[in-house]
């Protein structure tokens, strides 16, 4: 039996105003192997902390209950204490009697009573405790970025520059992402381009960082500091040591009409193609599904052009494989797909257009040189109206719960920027609310409305309805005048939400990192670790992780980088020793554990063993440590109880059934 | 193949065409509209009250009926249709119901929503199929500019009924296409034309109707069709009279040839 | 008050909805085919049960106005449903004694030869006990 | 069953096996028991008739450690465990010379004495070629039943007559399969909680924690059970009427679930004759019925239905709703 | 007959939460003031994959009246796949325990993420409630464990 110390907090009264802790001391000094049992104010300052400290040494403690906030908050705190007492930090429980006690019971007879249990089982199980051992693994100093959008450029260049190689993986054939196909951005009203080229071309150049576009992740193994990637870089066509990227082969390219990506399908782009004027890198890629030579054998104009003779139709997919310590989740966003939302006849009307491909039309690279027309006739509108909230903030299963939060600030660019070049076309915006925080955003929003003559009108529209004439007539209401209005438009513009890219849930589940209901990466704590996923060594950057403008995409890029690098930084991390463990002479070697092991940590090995004298070779389960991750799902496959968790084991766990029920 | 068939008050009635030319359609596409033995009205509206049962009984009569015959049940009224697929649902869905109805039904077994409710544009679009409706027809429509019109009931709400897109239907349209003739899209098509109220308020019902017209006009529609009896009075009474409205069955007989049995 | 508060209790037991779901949006009163009729609009709906001015809402013109068609219960992104609010507020009036908004008495002026069955059918279960 | 002992001597002579498991005669006409049978004049006691139901397939544990290959007699229904086993990497095929016997039923002396049919002296009928009628002599002079009605229950829902495993196959097999697996479980679900539980109650009380099913049984394999070793605190048993056996049980056909073949030895071994197969055959229904219809010991797929999953796999809320 | 003296039933109830969501859940129920009955008494375990039938069976047998499992939800697992087999061990479980006669009420899996605390204080409340009217468990507890 241990010798058995028991702290119990006030937490100032959070504890003390319901739980009678005095009351709790004195019942746990009545347990069997309880030596020592005090309370103090705050368990967790340095004065608490030395309380327990100086009880360790005194009375020579084995163990340690401290009852307590819940162990979420400050099992390190205490744990960190004993062990700078000479106490094994595993050898350390917590009652969790505020979080489950103090604070949702009022009753002081009742909450108290409860703490008497809750303090009982610590005991109970710290009675079986063994002092473990944190093992050590080594880091491997060197980042994976996944997505090469301004997130991901930010957090490799970050990286990068506190010098540690990292590598950019990105599924299309260049960098830039999303802020690549923007006009401008708010609230400045920068060229878009005129400020994240540079950056790909400081990421492109930088001797520690490795750009693997048109490249996919494959497969993760592995933890924190220590994670193995197959990395698919898929045969591009070209070969990028020769190619000069003078654009010819694009030029005589015959098969011209697959439309482009990068305009949102409003233009046409060849089979043979970069994705922007602008590409990092500036390689084309064969789109096989559409190339002619690919799909009937015929063609090989490309190659007939190529001086560099770069163009290789026998490439082949290549599979990397590298080790990487920190791991970080860039994949961006997509705006929802629409078909939910026929009433705006955004499928029925070609001038129905989402904002995104407003951002091309806009552009002077876009697919009308930066004109602002018609998609149906090329006629310069008189009208537009452009709708809110579609697809966002709903309740219903058509769109997503949340808000998108950067349609408000964009919709109110985009009319600025229509007064403002094209001052004979009114522009009316139909919000629900129009959400502007963010340094100079209302002021933005404000000019919008003051200096340009923006219309905004409170309210929905319900219909948007095409005229047999070509004008849509939008269906809206007024809710401040409380009116329903007929508006004639010539263009509508839908902000439609944003959503993560759906690739998103693949990588989340190869990597172990959680995703929540709406796809977006979950942060370990949404207010103190915002930028880690709870599973070691996976960072969030970007839309991954929730909807953002770029100021805070960047700013969480740089955060991102800083944990990476705080990672990589360190040459041993301490390992969890709460693993599973098994009991060589109890293992039947069946293989039903490794079924279950999410991170097949456990192997066997025909192994010599002793059985009380029997001597014989066995097929052993063996766990690795380094991999096992603690859950204990092969615990309950064992139908012979070999295996076991350190830390959570079945008699602790009993013992502490066992005392509840007492 | 058999179907259990609710024809509804309106079409024994008012609406004998829309019957009687399903009746024939059916016969020559191959299917049989075999008629509930004692169906009672549907009552015309689907009580929204979810504490509303008496009113949801005659629904479940017929779909029982259909179970035990282990038919699908098919309606060719708008508003039957809504009623009894709505009905249908709540039987399948709502404990509550469920539990009030049976009691009150005090039948052998339970009804539980075991029955597939079926319009008869969805026989021919799920169940006939398009494609071999186009091979049946004798008597292509060609050269007639066609507007569907919906209304409100076939389509709302999109979830429970799960007929179409109820902001971008397009099964009348394929209906059309099937028998020969070229569908006019016009973006009125599933808005209500205020039928319910055209017994009290005429001024508000011929509003809707004239919109709904004018729309289909302004995008080349000569004719309209409809599955709705009640649809098909309102525009007929208080719409413009330039622009006729046929039940989809009269010109589906006609195609087929069967319009004269 | 304390009736109206009992009657929007009701009202929100008989239709099912919940008002307080509603982010004021407009998209019903944006989509309703007979929003011009109303003197309460579909939006206010919500904020009348809310209010619990239930007095209001009975005697509104736009319990009989409201169509039926589902437009606001469809496009409504909060699943918020103000037409099964006006139908419920409609059952409350016609549940009572004297409530009825149709008398057998004024049918026969109303119809004319193709009127079809339906439309007495529902209107008889639209406005009366 | 000349056949059969003709063809393990020529293998035991020819040096293929070092040894043969089959059974012999016990002391009673209808009590064979298992047995190794290594030389020739052994065989003069080896029986394979009607009465040899018991499962050989898990001597093949011990067996497998043993030198040289062991000729094991496996009827059709134990070639799953067999498999099972091998699975399992409890057995080792390469040890293994499986001969696959044929079988028309296995026969239940319970079930015999059930019929009224007691103080047997011998029995004709029982052979493996025998008749559709068992013949007994008896203290009380002859009596007669047919095979069906003695058969053992398991043999009424026999999984077929197909072997899972064998090296060569001796012996014609026979479908006996006349009844519906299920009905018995069938019969408990219907009952109501109280029912249920005073049946329970009723059967598990006469549990003396003998451990024969358990030793019995090829899936309760482990080296050693964690109901004796103090990885839990679950080693012990008092004889009182309390929830301790079914404790026992339950965690039994548990740690069993997804891998019993439902060979129905359980309850065919138990003193107290407990349908104990009914916990498995609950579990193999549950199985069936929620995760697609698997039979333990039929296939090589590594994985049992509690070692995989589906992503929209029932809820555990199921059990309440179903009622 | 005395209306008055008759005590209150207190279930046992035992709840074990994954420490990932549903400890947590459990937290946030507490740092947001959403109370439950204190008869409800928490075990963390690091998944609701470690959660053996022996402790469930054992936690009757000591004299619990309902046990209730809580894990993330299905999709969400922190060990990616530990909560798909817990419900497929937890489902058998149940399903037997019910095929012996114990009353299905008392043992319940709910999963609970680290932002519901609303629903692990409700789901407590439920469960409760179910279990005291359900009454003292007789079924499964070990009358050599009464004290």
């Amino acid at each position: 039996m241990q010798r058995i110390g028991v702290f119990v907090c006030h937490c100032g009264t959070n504890i003390a105003a319901t739980v009678d802790v005095k009351k709790v001391v004195e019942m746990a000094l009545a347990e069997p192997g309880v030596v020592h049992a005090e309370d103090y104010q705050y368990m967790c300052s340095e004065v608490g902390q030395e309380k327990i400290q100086n009880a360790i040494r005194e009375k020579n403690l084995g163990g340690v209950v401290v009852c307590s906030c819940s162990p979420r908050m400050h099992e390190t705190t205490f744990r960190n204490a004993a062990q700078k007492a000479g106490l094994n930090p595993y050898m350390v429980e917590i009652a969790n009697i505020r979080e489950h006690c103090s604070w949702i019971h009022k009753d002081v007879k009742e909450a108290t009573e409860k703490a008497v249990i809750l303090m009982r089982a610590a005991v109970a199980k710290v009675n079986l405790n063994t002092p473990l051992k944190a093992g050590e693994s080594r880091v491997t100093k060197r980042a994976l970025v996944i997505g090469g959008g301004i997130a991901g450029i930010q957090t490799a260049l970050d990286i990068a520059e506190a010098g540690y190689p990292v590598d950019i993986v990105e599924k299309t054939p260049s960098i830039g992402g999303r802020m690549s196909q923007l006009d401008k951005t708010f609230p400045t009203l920068d060229c878009s381009s005129c400020i994240l080229t540079p950056k790909m071309v400081d990421a492109s150049a930088h001797p520690n960082i490795t750009l693997y576009t048109y490249s996919e992740v494959e497969k993760v193994s592995g933890f924190v500091g220590d994670f193995t990637v197959d990395i698919r870089k898929k045969a591009r066509s070209v070969d990028m040591s020769k190619c000069t990227g003078c654009g010819v082969c694009q030029e005589k390219c015959p098969s011209k009409k697959i439309p482009s990506e990068f305009n949102r399908g409003l233009s046409n782009r060849t089979a043979i193609y970069t994705p922007f004027a602008q590409a990092i890198p500036n390689v084309p890629v064969i789109d096989r599904e559409n190339c002619i030579k690919f799909k009937t054998g015929k063609c090989g104009v490309c190659s007939k052009v190529c001086q560099a003779g770069a163009i290789d139709y026998n490439q082949k997919d290549e599979i990397i494989t590298e080790k990487y310590g920190a791991i970080v989740v860039a994949t961006g966003f997509d705006m929802i797909k629409l078909d939910k939302y026929d009433e705006y006849a955004y499928s029925q009307s070609k001038d129905v257009i989402t904002s995104l491909e407003l951002e091309r039309i806009m552009n002077a690279a876009g697919p009308t040189s930066g004109h602002l027309e018609r998609l149906s006739d090329g006629k310069a509108p008189k009208e537009i109206v452009f709708i809110q909230c579609v697809g966002s903030r709903c309740a219903d299963d058509r769109g997503k719960s949340y808000c998108s939060k950067i349609c408000c600030m964009y919709t109110a660019k985009h009319a600025m920027l229509i007064r403002d070049k094209y001052p004979d076309v009114n522009v009316t915006v139909f919000y629900i609310d129009v959400r502007t925080p963010g340094k100079n955003f209302d002021e933005f929003y404000r000019r919008a409305v003051e200096e340009y003559g923006v219309n905004y009108i409170k309210g929905q529209v319900g219909k948007v309805i095409p005229q047999p004439n070509g004008k849509l007539l939008v269906q809206g209401a007024d809710l401040i005048d409380n009116k329903q209005i007929l508006k004639e438009a010539d263009m509508v513009v839908l902000a439609a939400a944003i959503e993560p890219n759906p690739d998103v849930r693949k990588i989340a589940t190869m990597l172990t990192a959680s995703i929540d209901t709406n796809n977006f990466l979950t942060e370990a704590h949404a207010k103190l670790r915002p930028v880690e996923s709870p599973t070691a060594g996976i960072f969030l950057s970007g839309v991954c992780q929730g909807p953002k403008d770029i100021p805070e995409t960047v700013s969480q890029a740089g955060a991102a980088a800083v944990k990476a690098i705080g990672l990589l930084a360190k040459d041993k991390l301490l390992t969890n020793p709460c693993t599973a463990h098994s009991d060589e002479l109890l293992s039947n070697g069946c293989s039903q554990c490794a079924h279950v092991c999410p991170y097949g940590a456990i192997t066997y090995e025909e192994r010599q063993v002793n059985d009380h004298g029997i001597r014989e070779v066995r097929r052993i389960a063996v766990v690795n440590d380094a991999l096992c991750q603690g859950c204990g799902a092969c615990t309950v496959t064992c139908p012979s109880g070999a295996m076991d968790l350190q830390g959570f084991s079945n008699r602790q766990i009993q013992a502490e059934v066992d005392a509840i029920c007492l | 193949m058999k179907y259990s068939y609710y024809p509804g008050c309106t079409l024994k009635n008012k609406a004998q065409d829309l019957d009687h030319y399903a009746r024939v359609s059916a016969q020559a596409l191959g299917f049989e509209l075999e008629e509930i033995s004692e169906w009672q009205c549907c009552g015309g509206v689907y009580p929204l009250g979810t504490d509303e049962i008496a009113t949801k009984l005659s629904s479940v009569r017929a779909l029982n009926e259909a179970k035990e015959k282990g038919q699908e049940l098919v309606t060719l009224c708008s508003a039957c249709h809504h009623v009894i697929k709505r009905v249908n649902d709540d039987m399948k869905h709502v404990a509550d119901i469920r539990t009030k109805a049976n009691n009150y039904m005090q039948l052998d077994e339970p009804y539980a929503g075991e029955t597939n409710v079926l319009h008869f544009l969805e026989v021919l679009r799920d169940r006939v199929g398009f494609d071999v409706l186009k091979e049946k027809v004798t008597n292509p429509l060609t050269g007639k500019k066609i507007g569907a019109y919906y209304g409100c009931l076939l389509l709302r709400p999109g979830k429970v009924m799960a007929f179409d897109n109820p902001e971008n239907p397009k099964i009348m349209e394929d209906f059309i296409r099937a028998i020969g003739a070229e569908p006019v899209i016009y973006p009125y098509r599933n808005e209500c034309c205020g039928g319910y109220i055209s017994l009290k308020d005429n001024e508000l019902a011929a509003g809707m109707c004239r919109k709904i017209e004018d729309s289909a006009a302004g995008f080349g529609a000569d004719m309209l069709i409809t599955a709705c009896p009640l649809c098909m009075y309102n525009l007929n009474k208080n719409g413009n009279e330039a622009l006729p409205v046929y039940y989809f069955t009269e010109l589906l007989a006609e195609a087929l040839g069967v319009k004269g049995v | 008050m304390a009736t109206g508060n009992k009657q929007a209790e009701l009202i929100k037991e008989i239709s099912g909805v919940n008002p307080l779901k509603c982010m004021k949006c407009g998209k019903c009163s944006a989509s309703c085919p007979s929003y011009n009729e109303m003197d309460i609009k579909p939006h206010q709906f919500v904020s009348y049960v809310v209010n619990e001015d239930i007095e209001s809402l009975v005697n509104s013109k736009s319990l009989w106005k409201c169509l039926s068609c589902f437009a606001c219960v469809e496009r409504c992104p909060r699943d918020v449903k103000p037409g099964k609010l006006i139908d419920a507020a409609r059952q409350l009036v016609v549940r009572e004694r004297g409530g009825d908004y149709l008398s057998p008495n004024e049918i026969p002026e109303l119809l004319d030869p193709d009127t079809p069955q339906q439309l007495l059918v529902s209107a008889f279960r639209r406005y009366r006990r | 069953m000349q056949e059969l002992i003709n063809r393990a001597k020529e293998l035991l002579a020819d040096g293929t096996v070092a040894r043969v498991l089959g059974w012999k005669a016990g002391d009673l006409p209808f009590n064979p028991e298992p047995a190794y049978f290594e030389k020739e004049e052994d065989f003069a006691d080896f029986v394979y008739d009607g009465f040899c139901g018991a499962n050989l397939s898990k001597y093949m544990i011990e067996a497998s450690k043993l030198e040289g290959k062991t000729l094991v007699c496996l009827k059709p229904c134990d070639t799953y465990s067999f498999r099972q086993l091998m699975k399992e990497h409890r057995v080792n095929r390469e040890k293994a010379y499986i001969i696959g016997v044929g079988c028309r039923g296995k026969l239940d002396v319970n079930k015999i004495r059930d019929l009224g049919i007691k103080g047997i002296e011998s029995v004709q009928g029982a052979e493996i070629e025998g008749s559709d009628t068992l013949t007994f002599q008896t203290l009380y002079g002859e009596k007669t039943c047919s095979y069906a009605d003695a058969m053992l229950e398991r043999c009424h829902v026999c999984k077929g007559k197909e072997h899972m495993i064998y090296d060569e196959l001796i012996g014609e097999s026979r479908e006996t399969k006349d009844a519906d697996r299920f009905a018995e479980v069938e019969k408990i679900e219907a009952m109501s909680p109280e029912e249920r539980f005073a049946y329970f109650q009723k059967e598990l009380s006469k549990c003396i924690r003998c451990n024969a099913c358990r030793n019995v049984c090829p899936a309760c394999s482990c080296r050693k059970c964690v109901f004796d070793s103090n990885k839990f605190d679950s080693a012990q048993k008092a004889n009182v009427n309390s929830f301790e056996e079914k404790m026992f049980h339950i965690i039994r056909a548990f740690h069993v679930a997804g891998r019993c073949t439902d060979c129905g030895e359980c309850s065919r071994v138990c003193p107290q004759g407990i349908p104990l197969h009914l916990f498995n055959r609950k579990f193999i229904k549950d199985i069936d019925e929620l995760y697609g219809e698997y039979q333990a010991g039929a296939d090589d797929e590594e994985r049992g239905p509690l070692t995989s999953y589906t992503v929209d796999d029932a809820e555990p809320g199921i059990v309440a709703e179903r009622g | 007959m005395s209306i008055e003296a008759k005590e209150e039933f207190r279930p046992k109830i035992v709840a074990f939460c994954c420490n990932w969501c549903s400890y947590a859940g459990a937290d946030l129920a507490g740092s947001s003031r959403l109370a439950y009955p204190a008869d409800v008494k928490i075990i963390r375990v690091p998944c609701s994959c470690r959660v053996n039938p022996m402790f469930i069976l054992r936690a009757f047998e000591r004299g619990a009246d309902g046990v209730i499992l809580c894990g993330c939800h299905p999709g969400d697992c922190h060990y990616t796949s530990g909560n798909y087999y817990a419900r497929r061990r937890m489902t058998l479980l149940f399903s037997m325990l019910d095929f012996i006669g114990v009353e299905n009420g008392r043992t319940r899996v709910e999963w609970v993420s680290a932002a519901e605390g609303v629903k692990f204080s409700t789901t407590m409340r439920e469960f409760v409630d179910k279990i005291r009217s359900l009454g003292k468990n007789v079924r499964l507890e070990d009358l050599r464990c009464r004290n």
